[in-house]
């Protein structure tokens, strides 16, 4: 058997390594084995390719492997709150990765005379879309942690702009699979493609990169393909494939949960309007202190938490398990409400949730807990906001009417935790906190739940 | 071995329906660690860029080839450390401490 | 069109594991014409048999091809048709007469 | 562009056509389409094929495709209760094409010595398949029309036989793959696989048929991908592929509703004992005329309906409907019961059902209708036996303990149609027909029925 064969059997059983890891994924219980399947598959795939006989020297190979694992480590300790950076920088990393293959690829290939128009085509969308990736995971990255504004910068006719680069790109790569010898125009394709990367993403709001990051994992998971076309590897392609698949998916389930469509995400610069809110400070809110909110929680026979983004910023999980606990204890039933697009990432809260150690089948789905709501004596609020504002019910001028919300105003007592009335994500105001059953309770979520559970403890005594 | 573009383009086809079909029943509490696991498995470049640091046929080839694996490798080890930290943590729910 | 067998294994591959996720997701409801259904899809096997008659190379390929061209093509239309059948009965019960 | 490259983009083109077609079965409002989609698919791969510059004449095939035409439009229109044994004819039907192409294409390349051992390994394993499928595909349809004794026939040994013919078969095989010179075994084989396939539906019971044409189903999908290997064509292993799956799940779910494992069904010549029963004649049983039940039913609020086998065979659905009618109008909320495995195939209840007009929305699953059954007034079993036997929940020593039932015992009253106090497939006495709350209307389901509408018209009068 030669080398390749090898190659080729290991590829074959790598991608059902991969096919599972995803399966797996369809419930916690089996979930851990995903890595190991995932890992495996890596393995496979990496041990096979190094047999190939091509490969004359390790060393680049081993020193550029080394300086990966060097930043790969760190890279994987980051705090969960910065798991959707991590995630925009990986983007970017694939589609580079991907690009720069491509890159390589064409003047080698240009060189030895290879360039068939079918390998220019296919090199063509690889560098377009690796590039793209890369520059836009970056943006996407730097905006989640507000090194770069997270507000969309936009200027007239800019999607113009941004289409005519693109097509200028393809159109270029057109022109090369007609006439190769032009290859002056590579380089050229390679540029417009980093700058389209850039463009696409500056005039999307920095609450909208969640939903762009798994748009990028889409591009990321084609240039994966693009690659297998290019160098004819079905393994490159079934991967791509499948993360492309996920992606995709992920998005629109992103988009639906918040009722908006794909493109006015993409183009829509939400978020433009981060003031608009302001206005309302003037009116009455009722506020309470820990002891108030302690007193309520404790007498109370059900209390759903409904977790936003501000209990990730507050990192407030831990205090959140001390006081679900407490009330347990109480024989207080205390059930977690989530909303599908709660926090900034998708899952975002479940994962939070699920470090300080909350069982998950404490978890209610939005669709779930709604019906029930009437009867919860108390929906604490911690740090979220547009996911129970009441206009995505009532208001049809609201940007996000229409978007389903967990109806914590219909609870026989609110308690919402957030440090002002600033707006969230979407900058507008919100009913809830004016609404006659809802106490305020304003301060750092994790300095104010701590201060209840302190109260709650005080007060049961031991 | 050689892999013609329509052989090429059925595999494409049929994975693409795969995968559909897959990530629309990962579970809603997974989304998280899912996107995280997609990024470690798109980190398959790697094999891409492996061979052609290997071949180390001339410098601009070999330095291109060697970044296009460094990066890949950190997707690699990134992806599936962190999937794994979080996925430990929903596997401690089987037995809730409290 | 050549097709090795590492990538014939791997088409295979792909295709039993959507299969496997397509069917888990069929409705009870439609069990019976599940099984129709996939009756006529399998008399796919018709363009197998197709060449073979219509090389008419020799006696016998030429006979046995006919054969199986007559035996799948019985398939494919009793299959479809019953489906159809059956299908449009359930079809209709969007708006029950009663 | 060659011809045959034109086939194969119809090739590519066809497949999702078939996928397509199976996801659209997930539920009935977009399965109308899935004929559309599979059709389309046939049309673009037999286009593409007769392309092929290979054909010389169309006559045999033009021949060939009007006799299977002529032969298939009949076949489409059996009454829905020989829906099995159609299906069991149409995979034998399916082995016997596989396993013909498989002869042809081996004496074809021998000839022009263009046998490689690749080739041969896989023709070999078409031509089994093929033919195993082809025998007993025709013995499962022969069962299932009643032309061959349902009773399954046992004799010592019989497993290893059946072994021997089939690694004997397998060995043959491999040998002609060493050494292809032995072209005198090849028909060996051929006598080998069709025996086996014969035998191999033997011993097992009648009414365990459609379990086994299931199975059939995914071998008839594997020998089309056998013959894909051949011939080197990606549809055929695809469109195989998928046929497998589905004839695989099929018979996995229907084994899990039997409570029964794959191999019990396979070897445990179930049924045998079908006269076990008997003895039980002598207790008491009460017994009712058609205006007891018609009384009984017209006076409930709620009626849940339990079909089986027997409505099938007594083609009651109709009249059921009419009940049905009469019942709603009358305002008593009326459901129909339908277990997984009544009747003789999956589904088959929901076929005949909606056959004669009962909205699908009426038909609910055993899991959903079990809790609601104490509350239910009456339970009116029609022809269905094994399915409701309470043995299933209390005796360890039945056959069927553990298969999960419809607990028609916890309803208030239990009218049960059948015409004897024979046992059903499974061969054992029911408990269920002697319970205080049970009432029985002997005679044929059809008639029964017709006679308990017309009482129930009589009273309400119109
Ligand atoms: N999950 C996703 O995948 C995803 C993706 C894209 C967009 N989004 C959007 O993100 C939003 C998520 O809704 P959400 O209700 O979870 O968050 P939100 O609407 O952004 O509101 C978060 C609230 O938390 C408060 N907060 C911030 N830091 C805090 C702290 N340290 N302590 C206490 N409170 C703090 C803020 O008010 P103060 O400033 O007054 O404290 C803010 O009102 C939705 O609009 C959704 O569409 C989500
Ligand atoms: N659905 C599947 O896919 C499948 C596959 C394999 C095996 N099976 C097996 O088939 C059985 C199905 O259960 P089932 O309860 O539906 O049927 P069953 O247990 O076979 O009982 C059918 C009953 O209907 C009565 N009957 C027959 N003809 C009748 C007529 N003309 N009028 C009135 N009654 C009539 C028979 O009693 P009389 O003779 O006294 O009338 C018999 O007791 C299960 O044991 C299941 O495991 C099903």
């Amino acid at each position: 058997m030669t080398p390749e064969t090898i190659a080729e059997i290991c590829y074959l059983a790598a991608a059902p390594c991969f096919i599972l890891a995803l399966r797996w994924m369809s419930q916690p219980d089996t979930a851990r084995r995903s890595v190991a399947a995932g890992v495996t598959g890596m393995i496979l795939a990496v041990g096979g390719t190094l047999l190939h006989p091509e490969i004359v020297t390790y060393k680049w190979i081993a020193i550029a492997a080394a300086a990966g694992i060097a930043l790969g480590i760190p890279l994987a300790r980051v705090p969960l709150t910065a798991v959707p950076e991590r995630t925009g920088l990986s983007q970017a990393f694939g589609g580079f990765a991907a690009g720069l293959v491509g890159i390589a690829k064409y003047y080698l290939w240009l060189g030895e005379g290879q360039l068939t128009s079918f390998r220019m085509a296919v090199i063509a969308l690889e560098v377009i879309l690796g590039c793209l990736t890369a520059t836009g995971g970056l943006m996407a990255a730097g905006k989640l942690a507000e090194k770069i504004t997270t507000r969309p910068v936009t200027y007239a006719g800019q999607n113009i702009v941004s289409f005519v680069l693109l097509t200028l790109a393809i159109g270029l790569g057109g022109w090369l699979v007609v006439d190769p010898a032009q290859s002056w125009a590579f380089p050229i394709i390679i540029g417009l493609a980093l700058i389209f990367g850039v463009l696409l993403i500056l005039p999307i709001g920095g609450a909208d990169m969640p939903t762009v990051i798994s748009f990028l994992n889409s591009y990321a998971g084609l240039s994966a393909v693009a690659m297998g076309f290019v160098l004819e590897n079905k393994l490159l392609i079934a991967a791509g494939a499948l993360d492309g698949a996920s992606g995709f998916v992920l998005s629109i389930i992103m988009c639906k949960a918040m009722n908006r469509s794909v493109t006015n995400v993409l183009f829509g610069a939400f978020g433009s309007v981060q003031t608009a809110a302001k206005v309302a400070e003037q009116r009455t809110v009722k506020s309470a202190t820990a002891t108030d909110a302690a007193e309520l929680l404790t007498n109370a026979d059900s209390v759903v938490i409904i977790p936003g983004y501000g209990m990730a910023v507050a990192q407030a999980q831990h205090r959140v398990r001390d006081l679900y606990d407490q009330l347990t204890k109480r024989g207080v039933d205390v059930k977690f409400a989530v909303h599908p697009v709660a926090g900034r990432m998708p899952g975002h809260m479940n994962v939070l949730l699920a470090e300080a150690d909350i069982p998950y089948d404490r978890l209610v789905e939005m669709d779930d807990i709604n019906p029930e709501m009437p009867q919860v004596s108390v929906a604490l609020v911690i740090g979220a906001n547009d996911v129970v504002n009441p206009a995505a019910r009532t208001d049809e001028k609201s940007p996000i009417y229409g978007m389903p919300i967990i109806d914590a105003d219909k609870s026989h007592t609110v308690l919402a935790i957030k440090r002002s009335m600033n707006p969230g994500f979407a900058g507008i105001d919100n009913e809830l906190y004016y609404a006659n059953n809802t106490l305020m309770l304003f301060g750092d979520a994790k300095q104010v739940i701590g201060d209840v559970v302190k109260a709650v403890t005080g007060e049961g005594g031991h | 071995m050689k892999l013609d573009l329509l052989t090429a383009l059925f595999v494409f086809m049929l994975a693409a329906f795969l995968g559909l079909d897959i990530i629309r029943r990962v579970s809603r509490l997974l989304h998280t660690p899912l996107m995280s696991l997609t990024n470690a498995i798109s980190s398959i470049a790697v094999i891409g860029a492996i061979i052609i640091a290997g071949e180390a046929h001339d410098t601009l080839s070999t330095v291109l080839g060697a970044l296009a694996v460094f990066a890949s490798t950190t997707n690699l080890v990134s992806g599936y450390l962190i999937t794994d930290r979080m996925l430990r943590m929903f596997k401690r729910r089987e037995a809730p401490k409290s």
